[in-house]
């Protein structure tokens, strides 16, 4: 036990490096210019004279990515609820959830700002709309994956809707609705960065398009390996989250 | 004379960036920082964008009142329906340059630019402008190959080779000519203003409901700026901690290096006579001609006269 | 043997003083792509008298499961009615229980979880009903596994948690498919034993299916043999032993006479 | 049957009509801007005026969108096998995908025009990064799921692991694979845009842009709802391509 | 009937000319979290002859599956040895075929698709093999379901399904946990008699868990009846019964007789 403990600490850190080997590498090698790709060194020197300043950035960003993702999440999964248990509203909502999904942010950010501003809601409204995506059709998935058997024990015991989808749908469909939030919560990730190149002072994208405007690349992908390290570790919350809600599923992992 | 009334009796007004705050936009924070705007009573915000588009979105929908907006955008907007109109114009030289490496294309004569490839943005209006500068200077426009590469990209792009030329702000020069020294080679910058391209560029506009609703927010507004303008110009090394107490990520030198190069699309003999934001009726016919010339418009253009309010500069000028 | 020659009175068959729950004429007709078509049940018609045991006999794949769940409302039947207490029945009743043919138990509950089940549904858990379940966990012998889950208990442990979570509240009508099917010989006369008991306590009506012939005779008022698919009812058997039942009782004449009886209609040659 | 089909097309067009009406009575009463959003009206006078323009721009998207998710799908099921059935791999490549996920296209943009240039690759490296995750993280937990017994089943008849995988894991985990590919493939149209904004001279991406920078809303929103749609239709093939291969799954569905 | 009464001669009780399996002080103990660990066989030794057919009796929950499970090599013993044709075991044998306690269908195949599933697994299908698949789906009576999916079939048919996948090629070892647990009497004959048969033809060695006395005694050479857990084999009844074996059997004084001896290995008091 304690042994796979330390496996669960070392691996990921052998992947780590093994990404900074190859990244140092290419950039020797090939001696890339450091605007177009600073070397790892020359990020780690970046990161760490701005280390105050790239904190100071992560707090919003990291806020907007939390309630983002609980956003997405609250709406997500109720969403998925209609969806999964009705046929009508399946079909009715779907265009239009898709239609919030396959367009550029980016794009429709204008209308977004009129209506939420450039505080932190237009950059939660955008992390939700990247993020809820993912929420909702694995989470329906998982939904309508729940053992008919099951089902039709809640049915003879006469539970009622909000029953059977507590008690029996939603414990059958976590394992979805944990993949389903993974790849939301990287998501949320993009989504603020998104929120924040469209309008506002603060966070670690707008430093990143600060310090990509100023051609100051080792700044630049200072804040990009901290925008990583803020997507791994919101996964590794989902990842750890998802073992203590699932205890009985043993080899749970990733 | 200036009162230094209690917040509450300030008026708020924002004002919305051509794009995220850099050093070219030190002179609004000076503004800011010495005070000048709450000296005409106004509680100034300001606000970031993400060019043109965004800014006059930003004035069509209230979200900004005021907003640094460039000439071809002011037409382009007005032929979309909305009503929005210069009152000071900045930038009296358009701020377009070709960027190109010295052991490459090496764009030094308007000639050159026959047959050049180019990155530019599908996102912006100045590939069109080039064309236009082209056609004025008697070349063919279609000889221009533009690739959409994304402003992060585009240097990249040109020290990695994959195009020979770049467009963007003079403003970028600084950190170009880094690059390019780590490149072992050296940056040549091709400013279209000194080959004769004559184009009013960002100054400041507000929509004109505002303006006839508000016309002393506007003056005054205006006045304080152009105080900041000033200002920045004196004095760039106090401008620029003005603005770096406000916004994060920028460093002092890059600060100073742009203001310095703003100084040469602001300082014109016309400012030198006229004062800080002032500009002529018939360089905005001309600004108008070339655009409708040159620029794709969908709707129908305005008049000249539409383009701007005039006496809204302050009485005394504010010559730099 | 023909269901012709039963029918003139199958409906009294399982007589009882007061009716808890007449079928009439039920059928079961699954449509299959391409218009083919699976004809479950035929015309099953019979009563359940107010806290009987009818035990359901029948060949693998007959129609047993399928009746007993039209019975519980999962499925509609095809044609004709169900009434329990007067009502015509289209939907779950309020007051039954069913024990799956599989375990079907949730592999994400603890074994007293999954037993606690239709109590939190039922809104029924207090220190008592939780006493109760365990003291059912106990007497089916699952004492010490009260905090595992299924997958680790063997098959006849789930069938035997599947058994509790229907006994611990207080059905008017139990329903079981098979709910023995994976016991030994031992455990499943003291699960016998226990029923009738719980039975005799709260007069609770069930309808059962086995395989086994013996159990069937042992638990029931009476049994129903159905007949091949598609299934209807072959033979009635009455089984005139008094309540209790003794385990004495399997070696009476009388017992061998109806297994060879309910093994004749089964169409087992003895 | 025919009544369902019917219904099947039916209730969509209620949901695109509902966010058409919002749409329409929104700009009304609002008397919003043109150049903010422009009304369906509008939007549709500017798709049909330009209609072969966008149809001209149609096809170098749709072709990044299908060959970015067929990479996806062929290069993301693979890592998800690796990934599911290696717990060492697991741990050594997550982060390296995390990492992969989180960080914004935009930003990472100038590497991947210079290891892939102008031409259709770079839109097709950002629209399978894009699109990657989701397969990836989605396969991996339904090839987990995969029924122990059936696993058992295969060992004890001495399958290989690529027959354990074909024969049992894979048409085990297909509503999960499927969940991820629906999910992928509306992310794709994202990443192609993306990937326009990035370096391209066509797609709806790029005339998207080219429309925003002359404020023709219109057009631009034209553009966008040609992208929605194009979303929708790649969606509507995953979910027939899932009907099809899974004829046991009846209540199949989205 | 302690296993030490047992132990002088248990390798040799199940014997036949030649040894097709040894089983030596097999154990198995699953840790549970925090310390508490469930001890599920305990020195489980004897010898398995080739062609043999050996039925497995015990109460549920003492660990006939997880036995079956370590000879299958789906499982590995916490101590002790099983040598399968001098071979040790640490995982699937080459030639065994293993009949689960749960049917253990896949879902997305129609029923003659699972049949198969052994055959593309070891690239045996051929028009031969695909015959043989239908044959033996006709002998266990599914004719017309050949194209069904798992889903539309009753818990028997399931059953049976899971029969014929293990018997569609020819193994060495057939292990079957319950194998007919979930048939109707008469089925289970006709199930016997074409489990006897294939024996007969192939030569396979047969170890099967069952619940029914009378059902491992027809069938076997040697009834293994097995303790409560932790389980180790209580007592050896070899059934001196020739083969093929008949019907009438059943009512042959000795058959109650062995039947009797089981039931009091099981603690069955009669
Ligand atoms: N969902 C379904 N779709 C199609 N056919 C079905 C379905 N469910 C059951 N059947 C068919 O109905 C018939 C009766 O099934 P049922 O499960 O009621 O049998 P049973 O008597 O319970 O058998 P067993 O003793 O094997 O459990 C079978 O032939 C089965 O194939
Ligand atoms: N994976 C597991 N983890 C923990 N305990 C287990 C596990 N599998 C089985 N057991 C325990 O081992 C014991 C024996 O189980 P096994 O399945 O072998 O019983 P069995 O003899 O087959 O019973 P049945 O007749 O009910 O099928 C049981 O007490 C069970 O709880
Ligand atoms: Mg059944
Ligand atoms: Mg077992």
């Amino acid at each position: 036990m304690i042994l796979d403990r330390v496996f669960r600490a070392i691996y990921p850190l052998i992947g780590l490096a093994l990404i900074l080997a190859a990244w140092q590498a290419y950039t020797q090698f090939f001696a890339v210019n450091r605007i177009i790709l600073p070397s790892p060194m020359d990020v780690l020197v970046a990161s760490n004279d701005n280390f105050g300043l790239l904190l100071r950035h992560l707090w919003p960003t990291l806020l907007e990515c939390v309630l983002g993702f609980m956003l997405a999440m609250a709406i997500g999964v109720p969403v998925a609820v209609a969806v999964a248990n009705s046929q009508i509203l399946n079909l009715t909502l779907y265009p239009v959830l898709i239609a919030m999904q396959s367009v550029p942010k980016v794009a429709v950010a204008p209308i977004i700002l009129v209506w939420f501003g450039l505080g932190i809601e237009s950059k939660l409204a955008i992390a939700f709309l990247v993020a809820f995506f993912p929420v909702v059709v694995d989470t329906a998935t998982g939904l309508r994956a729940t053992p008919k058997g099951l089902l039709e024990l809640a049915q003879s015991l006469r539970a009622s809707p909000l029953q059977v989808f507590w008690k029996v749908q939603f414990p059958s469909a976590l394992p979805f609705v944990f993949a389903g939030a993974k790849v939301a919560v990287t998501l949320t990730v993009i989504g603020a960065v998104i929120g924040e190149f469209v309008g506002s002072n603060e966070g670690l994208g707008n430093l990143l398009l600060t310090a990509n405007s100023q051609l100051n690349s080792p700044l630049a992908w200072a804040a990009l390996v901290w925008l990583s390290l803020l997507g791994m570790g919101l996964f590794g919350a989902v990842a750890l989250a998802e073992r203590i809600a699932m205890p009985w599923a043993k080899n749970g992992g990733h | 004379a200036p009162t230094f009334g209690l917040a509450q009796e300030l008026t708020k007004v924002t004002f919305s960036l051509d794009f995220i705050p850099l050093g070219r936009h030190a002179a609004w924070y000076a503004a800011l920082g010495e005070g000048y705007f709450t000296e005409e009573g106004l509680d100034v915000t300001i606000i970031p964008s993400q060019g043109t588009a965004q800014v006059m979105q930003a004035i069509a929908s209230n979200t900004a009142q005021l907003g640094f907006v460039d000439l071809p955008g002011v037409v382009l907007a007005q032929a979309a329906g909305t009503d929005i109109r210069m009152v000071a114009v900045n930038y009296q030289k358009a701020p377009y340059a070709i960027f190109s490496l010295a052991n490459g294309a090496n764009v030094t004569d308007t000639k050159q630019l026959e047959g050049l490839t180019i990155g530019s943005g599908a996102g912006s209006i100045t590939p069109q402008v080039i064309k236009g500068f082209m056609k004025q200077s008697g070349l063919d426009p279609a000889s221009l190959n533009v690739s959409n590469v994304a402003p992060p990209a585009r240097a990249s792009a040109l020290l990695s080779g994959q195009v020979p030329s770049i467009e963007f702000f003079i403003m970028s020069k600084p950190g170009l000519e880094k690059g390019a020294k780590d490149a072992s080679t050296s940056l040549t910058t091709f400013l279209m203003a000194d080959h004769g391209l004559e184009l009013y560029s960002n100054g400041i506009g507000a929509s004109q409901a505002f303006i006839e609703a508000h016309p002393d927010v506007v003056r005054k507004f205006v006045r304080a700026a152009l105080r900041g303008w000033k200002f920045t110009l004196d004095n760039p090394d106090a401008a620029a901690d003005h603005q770096m107490k406000v916004v994060d990520g920028l460093s002092k030198p890059a600060i100073l290096a742009e203001i310095d190069i703003v100084r040469e699309l602001v300082v014109t003999e016309d400012t030198k006579k006229n004062g800080l934001g002032s500009f002529e009726a018939s360089k905005m016919e001309a600004g108008l001609k070339f655009v409708t010339d040159n620029l794709a418009i969908t709707g129908t253009a305005p008049s000249a006269d539409k383009l701007y309010v005039e006496g809204f500069l302050p009485d005394e000028p504010v010559k730099p | 043997m023909s269901k012709d020659a039963l029918s003139a009175t199958p409906t009294e068959a399982a007589g009882s003083n007061t009716v808890f729950a007449r079928f009439d004429r039920v059928g079961k007709i699954f449509k299959l792509p391409g218009d083919r078509q699976i004809d479950a049940l035929e015309d099953v018609s019979f009563t359940l008298g107010r806290g009987k045991l009818v035990g359901l006999l029948g060949p693998s794949g007959c129609g047993k499961t399928t009746f007993l769940r039209i019975v519980a409302g999962l499925e509609t039947a095809t044609y004709g009615t169900v009434t329990i207490e007067g009502k015509l029945v289209n939907g779950p009743h309020p007051n039954f229980a069913f024990v799956f043919q599989q375990a079907n138990l949730m592999n994400w509950r603890t074994v007293l979880k999954n037993v606690l089940f239709p109590l939190e549904i039922r809104g029924e858990v207090t220190r008592a009903s939780i006493e109760r379940a365990r003291d059912l966990l106990n007497l089916v012998g699952l004492h010490g596994f009260e905090d595992r889950y299924p997958s680790e208990l063997s098959g006849g442990m789930q069938q035997r948690v599947a058994l509790c979570r229907a006994l611990v509240y207080d059905a008017k009508l139990l329903l079981m498919d098979e709910p023995f099917g994976a016991l030994d010989e031992l455990k499943r006369m003291e699960m016998h034993d226990l029923l009738l008991d719980i039975r005799l306590r709260t007069g609770v009506s069930v309808m059962f299916v086995t395989h086994s012939i013996s159990e069937a005779i042992y638990l029931s008022d009476t049994v129903a043999v159905f007949s091949k698919r598609p299934a209807t009812i072959a033979r009635f058997i009455d089984i005139d032993f008094p309540y209790p039942r003794e385990n004495a009782m399997r070696y009476e004449m009388k017992f061998t006479e109806y297994e060879h009886e309910a093994g004749r209609a089964l169409g087992i040659a003895r």
